[in-house]
Parts: structure tokens; C-alpha cells; sequence
């Protein structure tokens, strides 16, 4: 193992010196560079994301190689940080202290013996799975910072959208014949009216010249029955116009009225049968 | 960057105003350079710069609020053909009862409800009014003189019909229905005869 | 207005782009003629348009959901004296997680956490969604059915990619193998998209 200096010798030496026990781990000199001031712990401490950040930042710091890490020397700084924060009162978050029992169950296990070299895939290193994780988050940790570097909008550029000079129009409905159908076919599914409510061609024909007729008569002036009909509708169009009009009496919608037989018959619109 | 010639000052008066949000005033564009350039040179560059745009689809016009880019008029048919909405639809309600009024015309109010089954809100009646559509044609002779609505020419023109006599026949469609429910077709005496026909 | 020659196709889309209030991609530019001019032609005339533009302070660039100008940021500078409001900074937690759900979508707020071994702010996400960078697109069948991030469109628009694999590539891990069982390798998605790349 390839210690860099600024860590503290292997254990085993040092065991005399040690200046504290933080979690059952002998401390042996506070790292150099934790020389702090008090006050500005809290600010060092919320540079880190999370344990994984701190623990790159030490690695790193120390060129340590991240496939190889020394755990022994990497936990006991990692424990003096965290005994740090638990001195000074900052709310320890849970995730640090997880963290100092992970560092710590796989410091005992790189302890253990050492299997014989044929079985060691197997068993596999205890520190795998830390540096795993490192790593990942240290990509993503890089990844994050690129993402930051790119030039992105309203930080670094603008869109353009220029004004768009245009008159409002406000747009109505569209109503398809097909629609209309469609209405129909609903309203009929859900009121099962089936056998009331059939409409033909000649029964629209003559609702058609119902609204005409009553158009007519709008004004509540009597009207004489003859001028109802127009001979440009042909034979069949009288036929329908009569109907139309026989209708209107069955649905009490006109008044027709004749003072004595063979004298014009007039029309008005029901409403105003009062007078009559 | 810092601008140079008049042609930099330009470039730059021309790219804030492509991508501001409002029209920006003479004082406004000022304020985009240190030291400022004065008044007076803006306001050439922007004469400058209207007449750079004066043969593309947007030009630089001068508002009550200030100068801004914006599109001509003739470009609207093609910015137009862009809008994602749909034309707007109308509800359930108010399709029923345009059915209803032109098919059985003319009826009042109680008669679209008795036959959709449910209460006809005012503003339904007063779309297809509106629309011009539909109106009243009369009152029926009953207690309360309910108004007698029918369609009217302009909602044939706009449907694209002669008469009421080219809107769909229901009795197809019905039968349809009726096909779908065949245990009303056995029960209906109207419906088997319709298969007859 | 029909436009005849190329250019008046090209002064068309020129002007639609400039107005237009989000990227539009070549389908929708065919839409504004018709006849449909075709998919090349309109790509020819984007390049020339690109091209016309290479010396102003507005460029036209291809995203995700299309084309669109956008100032260059040079003048960046210039358009920031104007704003009243800074562009939001992001914190390392909301970067960080915006990068583990650009890279190993579609992800739970449990695997964010995993990769980041703290725990998430909800905030960090809400900062996310209410930029319109991330949503979430589905829930993992998994208990408590978490829901599952993934970035949008508008995340790739605005940083001016067309798809995500123009993302920059991550750092290779490195040789994490010699180290980590090989077990465990097939099972980390870490292992598995740098097995890719």
C-alpha cells in the first residue's frame, strides 16, 4: 500500500499516539488540512452534497487511488469530520453517520485473513462496492457540472419570437351534418324513443314548411289561407304546405277561423287567439 | 463583446429587439451600452435597421411603448396554418339540441327536454341564438306561452343545404341503432316494420 | 399571397420561425404551403437561411422539437443589461439530480437517492418540474409504486440538443472491473452504460 504522506502511518504504529477514539477508532492527529476555524465549519460542511462527496473530496485530495483505497487511514479522517460536526452541534443528517458504519464494517473486513488468492473472486473485495458507488456518483457528480456548462436558454441565449401582427378573429364552431346525425342517433339511444321519434324526408318537408307558415304569420296578423300556399312549389309542395298547415292545428299552433261557409278562410298564429 | 463601428451598434440594437418580449423605447436600448452611445445614434440605427427589413416577411415598427419587431400582415394566412387549435366544438348539450330543433321543428323548450331527458340550460338555447342558427318562430297556445324555436336559412347556408329535406333521414341511422339493440327491434312493432321498407 | 420562386418559400419560413413561439420541426414548415413544397426543398432553404444568418446576432439553430433562431451568446451580455430578473442558479443537489435523471432515465426519487446517498429535497424536483426540464412518466410496478423521471423535450430545446445521445458523454469510470466482482457488474446499471459507450 502506498500511503501519501499527509495521512497518518499504518495503525498498527501509531497506536501509541493516538490522540482520541472517535467511534472505537483510535484518532491519531487531526489531518492537516482539517485545521478549520469553528466558525467556518458549517460553510466547509455545506460544500458537501452528502457523504459520498465528502469521501471523494478526501480521496481526491490525498491522490489516493480510488481502486485501491486505504481504508484504515480514510476512515479515521472521515470519523474526525464527522466528530467535528457532532461537536460543533450541526444537525448530524443521518446519511454521514450511515456512512461512518459503512466505512467502518468494511475497514474489519479487509482486516479478516486474506482468503488464498484462487477463491478470491468469489468472496470478492468488501471495498467493492463503496468504490462502486463513488464512482458512479462522482460521474454523475461531472456530469451535473458539464450540464451546468452548457450554454443553455434565457442564461446564455434568448429565444426569438418576434410579434405576430394579426387581426383576431374569433373562430366559431364547425357543425358537420354528420354532427348533427350523431346528436340525433345519442339522444334517441338514450330516451329509447325509437318508435316516436323516426323522421323521413316528407315528414322533415312538412316540418319545414311548419316554420315557413309560422314565419309568415310572425306578426299575429290574420293571413288568408290561400296566400300560405305558393304555386311555384308544384302539386307536391301544395300537398306538403296543407299538411304543413294541418299539423299547425293539430299542435293548436295556428287559429284557423272562417266566419260562414264559402268565406275566406283566415290563419294567425295561435298565440294571439285571444282576439279572435 | 464590445461594439466597435455603428454596424456593431446595429447588430446589436436589431438582436435585442428579435428577442425581447415588448417594444423597447429609445431610452431603453441606451441603457445597452457603456459609455452611451447618445440618443441620436439610435435612432439613425433604427431608421437604418427599418429600412435593412423593408423587403422581409417581418419589419421594425415604432408603437406607443416603443420600437419592436413584428410580422406584416400579408404573413398572418401562413402563421395562421400553424395554430395547433382545433376549431373549437360544441358541448353534447347544445349538438342535441340543434338536432332536436331541426328535425322536429318547431319546439319549444319542454319539448327538447322531454325528449333529451334533461333540463335545457338558457345558454344553450342562446348559443345556437347567437349563432344565428336558430330562433323564435312563435309561442304554443299552452299555459305559460313557450316560445317555438326553428332553424333558420342561415343555419341551412352554413350547413351547406337547400332545405331541411337534404338533412340526413334518421331512419337510417335508427335502424342502425336498432340493429345494435335487437331485443328492442323485436319488441317494437315500428322498427320491424322499418325492416320491411 | 402564393409565394412563386424559392425565396418567397424561404421569406415565408424565415418569418414563421421568427415568430414562432416554439421550435418547429420540417413537417410543420410543409404545412404552411400548399401545395406541399416537400421535406428537401424546406431543408435546402433552412440551410440557406442558416447560412444568411451566420454573421448576425441570431442564429438558427436545430433542436429536439425542431428549428428556431435563438441569440448567439455573445450578445448574451447585451440582452442581460435589460432583464430585470437574473436567470436562476442551480445548486449542486438540483444539477446532480438533473444529470442522474438525463443519464439513467427513467429513475425514482429511491435510485436518485441511491447514486447521491442523501436524501432528496422535494424542492430539488419541484425546481426540475417547474422549469419544465423533467416530469415524470410512469410509476415502477415496484411497493408504493414510485414515480419514474425522465427529462423533456423542452430540457433537450433549451440546451440546444436534438436528442440525448448529443448529451456529453460521461466520464469513463474507470477501471472500476479490475475491482468489483463480475457478478455485481452485470447487475449495476453504472457498469452496464459504460459497457455501452
Amino acid at each position: 500500500m502506498n500511503l501519501p504522506l499527509e495521512l497518518a502511518p499504518l495503525e498498527t504504529a501509531a497506536q501509541l499516539d493516538a490522540v482520541a477514539r472517535l467511534y472505537g477508532e483510535p484518532l491519531l492527529e487531526l489531518p492537516k488540512d482539517l485545521y478549520i476555524p469553528p466558525d467556518a465549519l458549517e460553510v466547509f460542511l455545506e460544500a458537501f452534497e452528502g457523504p459520498l462527496d465528502l469521501l471523494l473530496y478526501l480521496i481526491r485530495k490525498s491522490n489516493l487511488n480510488i481502486l485501491d483505497i486505504p481504508m484504515a487511514p480514510l476512515t479515521s479522517q472521515y470519523l474526525v469530520y464527522v466528530e467535528a460536526m457532532r461537536r460543533h452541534n450541526l444537525e448530524l443528517a443521518a446519511d454521514y453517520l450511515l456512512m461512518a458504519a459503512t466505512l467502518l464494517e468494511i475497514k474489519s473486513r479487509t482486516l479478516l485473513p486474506r482468503p488464498p488468492r484462487v477463491e478470491e473472486d468469489e468472496v470478492g473485495d468488501p471495498r467493492a462496492e463503496l468504490v462502486r458507488r463513488l464512482l458512479e456518483y462522482e460521474q454523475m457528480k461531472q456530469a451535473g457540472a458539464r450540464l451546468d456548462s452548457m450554454p443553455r436558454a434565457e442564461r446564455d441565449h434568448e429565444w426569438v419570437s418576434i410579434f405576430v401582427a394579426e387581426k383576431v378573429v374569433e373562430r366559431l364552431p364547425e357543425v358537420s351534418l354528420h354532427d348533427l346525425q350523431l346528436a340525433w342517433l345519442k339522444i334517441m339511444k338514450k330516451a329509447r324513443l325509437t318508435q316516436h321519434h323516426q323522421v323521413r324526408r316528407e315528414e322533415l318537408s312538412v316540418r319545414e314548411h311548419m316554420t315557413m307558415i309560422m314565419r309568415k304569420l310572425s306578426d299575429g296578423a290574420f293571413v288568408v289561407f290561400d296566400a300560405l300556399f305558393d304555386v311555384e312549389y308544384g302539386a307536391a309542395g301544395l300537398v306538403v304546405s296543407f299538411l304543413a298547415v294541418l299539423e299547425l292545428v293539430k299542435e293548436k299552433l295556428v287559429h284557423v277561423s272562417q266566419n260562414e261557409p264559402f268565406a275566406p278562410i283566415y290563419v294567425k298564429l295561435s298565440d294571439a287567439a285571444t282576439d279572435a | 463583446m464590445q461594439p466597435q463601428t455603428p454596424d456593431d451598434y446595429k447588430r446589436v440594437i436589431e438582436t435585442v429587439l428579435l428577442a425581447a418580449p415588448s417594444p423597447l423605447p429609445v431610452a431603453e436600448l441606451r441603457r445597452l451600452f457603456d459609455p452611451d452611445p447618445g440618443a441620436d445614434l439610435i435612432r439613425r440605427l433604427l431608421d437604418e435597421l427599418r429600412a435593412d427589413w423593408s423587403d422581409r416577411g417581418a419589419e421594425l415598427i415604432q408603437v406607443a411603448s416603443g420600437w419592436r419587431f413584428q410580422t406584416r400582415p400579408e404573413y398572418q394566412v401562413f402563421l395562421d396554418r400553424l395554430k395547433e387549435e382545433r376549431p373549437p366544438r360544441y358541448s353534447r348539450a347544445v349538438l342535441e339540441t340543434l338536432a332536436i330543433i331541426a328535425y322536429r321543428q318547431p319546439v319549444t323548450r319542454g319539448d327538447i327536454e322531454d325528449i333529451r331527458g334533461v333540463a335545457v340550460s338558457p345558454n344553450v338555447l342562446k348559443t345556437l341564438e347567437s349563432r344565428g342558427w336558430v330562433d323564435i318562430v312563435g309561442h304554443r297556445d299552452t299555459p305559460g306561452r313557450p316560445a317555438l324555436f326553428a332553424t333558420t336559412r342561415r343555419f341551412l347556408d352554413e350547413l351547406g343545404l337547400r332545405s331541411l329535406t337534404e338533412l340526413p333521414a334518421l331512419t337510417e341511422i335508427e335502424r342502425i341503432m336498432d340493429l345494435v339493440d335487437t331485443k328492442e327491434i323485436e319488441e317494437s312493432p315500428a322498427a320491424s316494420s322499418e325492416e320491411e321498407s
